[in-house]
């Protein structure tokens, strides 16, 4: 797995890549809650470059949502760019009316 | 030993990646398509997780050996550990409802296999089998 | 057996995909590029063909077993078989100027592997270990 | 490893995917050598989407190869698409000058 954040219109971008696993997970969940403790406003996660995900995955972004409405401060966590096989695991979950998901950077901005 | 095949890996999460690249070449060698090799993929990962997470308490340095066994009728994995005895009875997945970290690894096991069964005769450790049957039509469609 | 895995397949070439997938697996989690990865899963595709052709003169009903140990400064890969004792002085690739089917196995072996050496206390069957060495910078530029 | 075999303005095309081992590789002897048997004059084997091979596969072409010069009915064996991955391995082994290798069908027919 490999993270990159990037900047977009002064919205912070982590860009995931390659397996999501109980190995991996730990960093992307440190990346993630260290954004949140700083209130990132809109926190947009890129997973269209993500081969792999497995529950340790999932339970990472269900924290990061968790913490981000606990935070209380508006900031909303939106994932972009998942991948089919990624979806069908988060639909399978019933997760996919929980989480805000859209196609592309412009329209999780958009919205 | 004729169409199976045994792995024994180390009971560390960076070893995930090595039981996963094994089980989708048994798969594809079992003539199972893309979308059922990552289900079946998957649901291995996650039996592995928690053996090493509930079996082996996070520790790194035991082994877990996994044996895998194509027949014509189905697809069978057993995976074995020396670590603390599992209490099958207290093995759930959280209602889906539930929307909270954790409890999906159990739920994601029971879709790829249509048997999910601890040996309760072994003395030390634990041994999970898991079993896909061929043809099962059902479950392919379900997603 | 920090750092290591060890895979027991049948000696029946359609398990050479399933050596591969393991390969793979194990190369990527030594950090090797993936052009690294494609030259060490042929070579050990090479070695796993031979011991099917020679020590089991083609049985499909052996057994192989590989042992992957990754250290900081290289990558092992043991294959023992218990078929044939083979005689390390007769093994030869041909001249690649001598065009014909056959003799490359060992060339691409040794491409991908610094040490290839048979364990010649084995009493019974063969023990062939082959080490790469990391940061062989020669190697990896040479194509 | 799957072959499909079809015709393009005469001649005959094997187009070659999945992975050539000492698995796969007697189904690919047999294709080529039957093929061969026809005398079949330009024989073109397409190799874009073969993801591995391994020396019982380039020991087969070697074979094809031989066969058809032996044959002595001036047909060609013509190698088309090879991937880089692929091509390395015949340079490795000294074989990129012994086989005809072209980039696509026309340019193998064009030759
Ligand atoms: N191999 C095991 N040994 C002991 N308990 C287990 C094992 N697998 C699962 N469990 C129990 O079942 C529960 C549900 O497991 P699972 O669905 O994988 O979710 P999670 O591990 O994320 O909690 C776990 O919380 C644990 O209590
Ligand atoms: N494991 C082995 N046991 C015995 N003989 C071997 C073994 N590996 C290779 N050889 C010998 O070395 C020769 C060269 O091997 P190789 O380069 O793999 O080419 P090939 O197997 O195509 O002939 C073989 O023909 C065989 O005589």
């Amino acid at each position: 797995m490999n993270i990159e954040i990037t900047d977009h219109k002064g919205n912070k971008v982590i860009a995931v890549s390659g397996d999501i696993d109980m190995y991996s997970s730990p960093a992307l969940r440190k990346e993630l809650l260290s954004l949140i403790d700083k209130k990132a406003a809109n926190l947009l996660v890129d997973l269209s470059r993500v081969s792999y995900i497995d529950s340790s995955g999932i339970a990472t972004f269900v924290e990061g949502l968790k913490m981000m409405k606990a935070g209380g401060y508006g900031g909303r966590l939106k994932l972009i760019g998942m991948p089919e096989g990624i979806m069908e695991i988060f639909r399978f979950s019933k997760l996919d009316n929980i989480f805000e998901i859209y196609g592309n950077v412009d329209d999780a901005l958009n919205s | 030993m004729k169409n199976s095949a045994v792995l024994i890996i180390p009971s560390h999460p960076k070893f995930l990646s090595v039981l996963r690249g094994l089980t989708a070449a048994m798969g594809e060698l079992s003539g199972m398509t893309t979308m059922e090799i990552e289900d079946v993929k998957l649901a291995v990962d996650e039996a592995c997780s928690n053996v090493i997470k509930y079996a082996y308490s996070g520790d790194e340095g035991k082994r877990i050996t996994v044996k895998f066994r194509i027949a014509k009728d189905r697809f069978e994995v057993i995976m074995e550990d020396t670590g603390i005895k599992t209490h099958p009875e207290f093995i759930k997945g959280r209602s889906l409802e539930d929307v909270r970290p954790g409890g999906l690894g159990i739920h994601l096991i029971k879709r790829a296999f249509d048997v999910f069964a601890f040996d309760e005769k072994k003395k030390k450790g634990n041994r999970l089998t898991l079993i896909r049957h061929k043809k099962n039509i059902k479950k392919s469609n379900e997603h």
